[in-house]
């Protein structure tokens, strides 16, 4: 069946739960009302109140809670109303579920999920656009999956709820229903880790995930227009642990990479991407990795954001300049 | 035995041992059930206005925000009362620091109402430093800190001013409100907590904010007097910030006050309140308002006529569409002022990406 | 008038609204001024011992520290009647999560004693699942969010399992610890938090670090019953925890007990609280110290003679040297295995540094 | 003078202090006790307890309410006891200090400076020996200095606090008392996002700071020793923003880098300073930019650190492989 992304998850979350007593899903405003974009709709009236909870307006209190419940025994699935609020939680997050198997050496792990929308393009209030995903790169402990289709979100999501560690799941806000995608009916999981390319070429490497998929596979579109380069597009789809493989393989064929990312520049994950890059395909590196990506500024409100996030053509003259000799 | 409490404000012991019942002086019929505050009939004609200013203006932009003009927004009715007893009796130097729900205490306080015009156009809006009120942040209940702050600062440098920091009822959830409670009591620092509690955290209803029966209990256990008052009723609301403002300027240290009243539109623009809440709530909730009580009493003690009432609605009407054609022809910002909104002083490598912005600026959309 | 109360517990409404007394059973001179909660003979003495226990090991840590063969320690001196009292009420199912000043009440939960040794020696202890004891985390307060989670998850599951959540009185100016109160409340979570008031938070005395009179006033403030005691009053504090226990079993939700003892030592070996706190006070405190009242109580009513008390001393000294001497010989774990520690399932890339690891361990500090 | 870190900044905290009434020392333990490490001592003394004092025990209270002064026109400087604790306070740094000005399009300015023990190797329990700045560079609008040296940190101290923007300040806790260095009696400052050439050379470029620099000066003496080659040293002094321009001067002349940080590896500073070789050096680069860090994991009990940090062995071994042709 065709699905949004909305669908996609929210299936995902229901067939988990039918087949694993232990997951529970809160957070605020995510029972009667279903969360403000409708992830978790219908999921209290099947699992009942016990399962589908909301909780009192506090992020630490509800990462901390889920935290509790998780070494407890259970599965939480807990949601962040917007990422840009994860920072309230940011201490039991990073300092707290990350460390719970560090700390007790073992004894317990922590499987929680914590599902948050991000992403900037439809004109929301402060903290509502920003992506905050590469500061958990330097946070070690956390998974950080960010799906750019329904079908991935669906995969992906069974497999951050098996995980037996933290996840952070981010959401693409303007992804959330801006398509829809044959979606199976069944279960299955899409493995953490591992990238995904979406197209095959030796020309450039294009990496991206998230909300800045669609921008890449336009910015391509117009290349190949122009040019008739072939180009690569991989889609990170976990950003950490990212797959590195899958990117030294493809740069070492192309020579050359964009990264795509509306993060702010520095030290995110086109940093690291490309000291991994720098790490391993330096030889065959023929040009400056390229980053586009948000500017070291904080997100914009909404009526400048769109000079702030990466257009397709400011992506496609990235490509055009690196492929340019 | 709830009814003998109705006209006086309560003490503290009595509001965490009972069931509490608002301190009222002005009921819903608009009748006295204990003696007003001590306003200027001008004055007090000016904050009717205000009333309904802030219920034109806001539906002004609920409007606007249909035609996609404006930008998702919290609609202010139901809590025009509660916005001007805060705000009405502070001084130029005094501040205030609240949610995107308090813009109504911004106007009063003297925050240009086209700023939050301007805003909800999705740009950045310039608050006159002058104006004293904090530009409004969305981590809900965050700015109860820096309230604190601001009052604790007044005091360390020896001056009069006092601070009120407003909130919801979601927001007392957050840990950041208990610790500026906190801070407050122990600085004896010169602000007055508003907790506007207007029944409902988007979806979750008081009930199921906290399990204590009141909001004002936070007071005692952080060692700050608090009261709770109607806040539907301008006076009650009034009379206690008014004396709670005293206090602080004295020196005699914070006040909490929890101000009942209701959200009587949507959470938001993009909220659809039929999923959680009832009709008959509503009805309720909605014979229980503010403006209408005010207007009772106005009539009852001859200080307004129909027609005066028509007029005034008539002119909030007016002042609320000039105010909204203001901040639309108030020109956008270029998109490159981030780099010099993020820092006074910006890194060349900042300059670079200004630089880069501007050329991608003149590249456009097109390849 | 203060007085009169001694013996009896206090109803929360009091507790707010006068001074406070804490709740005594057994006074300063080992007299019973109320009456003890049933606990067999064998049980008391077994309590007693572990007091005794709880003094040689922290003693002992403090020798090894300053040997250079510990870290960092904050001495367990003065608390020992609430650290066994909090946790002695409860059963094999129920949890405990508490601060570094709680190791005693792991102990008596079920913690090997040589874990906390162990972990002193910096390295990383395995905590037996069974004693349901949470790992110390360092982040002040923090842990009450995760016992109130353990409790919430006790309660989806069914289990007849309860909660006990320890922390410091500077802990509760965390916003943290206000929102664990607050969820608790809302979800009637089967816990009980313990506020081990010791009158200072390293250098900040309990008056500064909040306005409050008591910190027992934190629990109307959140809908929960709560209690004041003697923490040094082992009686009190075992009877108080044991009622709030069974309350919680019994599906009546969570309550709160300040219990207010004393911190006689140094903050941790790091610190020198001659700069900050005066003799007299610590004269004052050393007085009322809990290990003797119980001593003079037993010894009273013929439990105890001071020729068994002198090898009780003797057998905790024994009891803590060997358990120093159990840690010091369990072997560390490798340096590679905090790759293993950090997820169940390793990246490539964290496997890669765990290769270079060992190389680097290979080739040394040398060039 | 010869002055240790805790003595130079104290110094400059007191000469700041009687030169500008504004300025307000604030956090745990910071009054009658003088700060944990003594890094306040005598300041309540001589100022008063109005303009040093002692808080309650809350990140989140300090830092919010140090913005609220801060916006009133006092200059807060707050401690936060120990680095490890900042993430508690992440939401009042982050989308609180940081964006002031920007949420005000520059009405107020939030001219706050966080001061913060940081880095490992001295054996204190968890979360006391963690390493956050690379964390920081996703989060615009925070400025982030780390002296590694008396001189430097007094210098760099009053500049943090004449700035009018948020500043977080982490002191390395190793650095403390190690040694003493003459300091000049007299007020002055050093610019932020300035860095230091510590050695001049040809041959190959180390780029550190913090508490790293004394491993990194020991392992270039190391390397000397052995084969006389010819380094360039690099101190950054603030990681955010750094001073790309000297990386880029020497790495160009050099080919050859070598990063030291002990933060995790993945995204922070080692990864950016990567990233900007990368974006303008790539032509010059010899070899790939080496990265001596932490690993992915979170900061060991104190008596598993010894190995996760970089030693003098690592970093030389590093700059040897890197001289490597
Ligand atoms: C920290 C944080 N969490 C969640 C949100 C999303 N959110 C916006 S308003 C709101 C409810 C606020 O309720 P209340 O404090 O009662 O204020 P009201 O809207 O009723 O005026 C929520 C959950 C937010 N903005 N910030
Ligand atoms: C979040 C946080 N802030 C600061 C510290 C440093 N610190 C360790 S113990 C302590 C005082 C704790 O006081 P209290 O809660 O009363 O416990 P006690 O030590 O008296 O048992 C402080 C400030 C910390 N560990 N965590
Ligand atoms: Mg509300
Ligand atoms: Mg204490």
């Amino acid at each position: 069946m065709k699905l949004t992304m909305v669908e996609a998850i929210n299936q995902a979350l229901e067939q988990e739960m039918s087949e694993d007593e232990r997951i529970i899903v809160m957070g605020e405003d995510v029972g009667k009302n279903g969360g403000v974009f409708r992830v978790t709709d219908h999921l209290q009236a099947r699992f009942g109140e016990t399962r589908v909870f909301d909780t009192p307006l506090a992020e630490s209190g509800i990462i901390g809670t889920a935290v509790g419940m998780a070494i407890y025994g259970l599965r939480p699935v807990a949601e962040i109303q917007f990422a840009g609020f994860l920072y309230v939680s940011m201490n039991q997050l990073v300092s707290q579920a990350a460390r719970i198997r560090f700390r007790s050496a073992g004894t317990y792990g922590c499987p929680l999920v914590v599902r948050s929308p991000y992403g900037g393009g439809v004109r929301t209030p402060e903290m509502h656009s920003d992506s905050l995903e590469g500061a958990f790169l330097q946070t070690p402990g956390l998974k950080v999956v960010l799906p750019s289709n329904p079908y991935d979100a669906k995969g992906l999501l069974a497999a951050a709820i098996e995980d037996p560690d933290p996840v952070i799941f981010l959401e693409n806000i303007k992804l959330y229903r801006s398509f829809r995608q044959e979606v199976p009916a069944e279960r299955y999981t899409i493995p953490l880790g591992k990238a995904a390319i979406l197209e095959e070429g030796s020309d450039v490497t294009v990496i991206s995930y998230g909300g800045m998929m669609p921008v890449a596979q336009e910015a391509i579109k117009r290349v190949k227009e122009k040019n008739g380069a072939s180009i690569e597009l991989i889609d990170l789809r976990t950003i950490w642990p990212f797959d590195e493989e899958t990117i030294i393989t493809s740069v070492e064929k192309t020579g050359r990479a964009v990264i795509v990312t509306e993060a702010p520049r520095a030290g995110g994950i086109s940093a690291e991407v490309t000291a991994v890059i720098n790490d391993h395909c330096l030889y065959s590196l023929l040009k400056p990795v390229a980053r586009v990506t948000g500017y070291d500024t904080p997100f914009p409100p909404p009526g400048l954001e769109d000079n702030y996030m990466p257009t397709p053509a400011r992506v496609a003259r990235a490509i055009l300049e690196t492929l340019d000799n | 035995k709830a009814e003998r409490k109705r006209g006086v404000p309560l003490s503290i012991q009595e509001l965490v041992s009972e069931a509490e019942v608002p301190y009222q002086i002005l009921n819903e019929d608009g009748q006295l059930i204990g003696s007003p505050p001590d306003i200027a009939p001008d004055r007090l004609m000016e904050m009717y206005r205000w009333m309904y200013f802030i219920r034109a203006f806001s539906n002004k932009i609920v409007a606007l925000q249909r035609q996609g003009k404006a930008t998702t927004w919290g609609a202010l009715n139901g809590h025009e009362a509660s916005s001007v007893g805060f705000a009405a009796p502070l001084l130029p130097q005094d501040w205030i620091a609240g949610s995107y729900r308090d813009a109504g205490s911004y106007f009063v306080k003297g925050l240009p109402p086209a700023m939050v015009a301007y805003y909800q156009r999705g740009l950045p809006p310039h608050y006159p430093a002058e104006a004293h009120c904090l530009p409004v942040q969305i981590v809900i209940g965050t700015q109860m800190l820096h309230a604190t702050g601001l009052a604790m600062a007044a005091k360390i440098k020896g001056d009069p001013a006092v601070v009120v920091g407003l909130c919801g009822d979601g927001a007392t959830s957050e840990g950041d409100v208990n610790e500026a409670l906190n801070f407050a009591g122990v600085f004896k620092a010169p602000i007055v907590f508003g907790f506007i509690n207007n029944g409902w955290a988007i979806s979750l209803p008081r009930s199921r904010q906290t399990a204590a029966k009141t909001l004002a209990a936070r007071g005692p256990a952080f060692g700050i007097p608090s009261r709770l008052v109607d806040g539907n009723d301008l006076f009650a609301v009034y009379a206690t910030v008014q004396e709670a403002v005293d206090r602080a300027r004295n020196g005699e240290g914070p006040t909490l006050i929890e101000a009942i009243t209701y959200r009587l539109g949507a959470h938001t623009t993009a909220d659809d309140p039929t999923r959680y809440r009832s009709q008959e709530e509503l009805d309720e909730w909605n014979a229980k308002e503010p403006i209408k009580r005010l207007r009772l009493y106005l009539m009852s003690c001859d200080m307004l006529t129909e027609a005066e009432d028509t007029r005034i609605a008539a002119e909030a009407e007016a002042d609320a569409l000039a105010t909204v054609e203001e901040a639309a022809n108030t020109p956008a910002p270029p998109p490159e002022s981030i780099f010099d909104m993020t820092w006074q002083n910006i890194s060349p490598r900042m300059e670079q990406q200004r630089t880069a912005m501007k050329h991608e600026l003149e590249e456009g959309e097109g390849l």
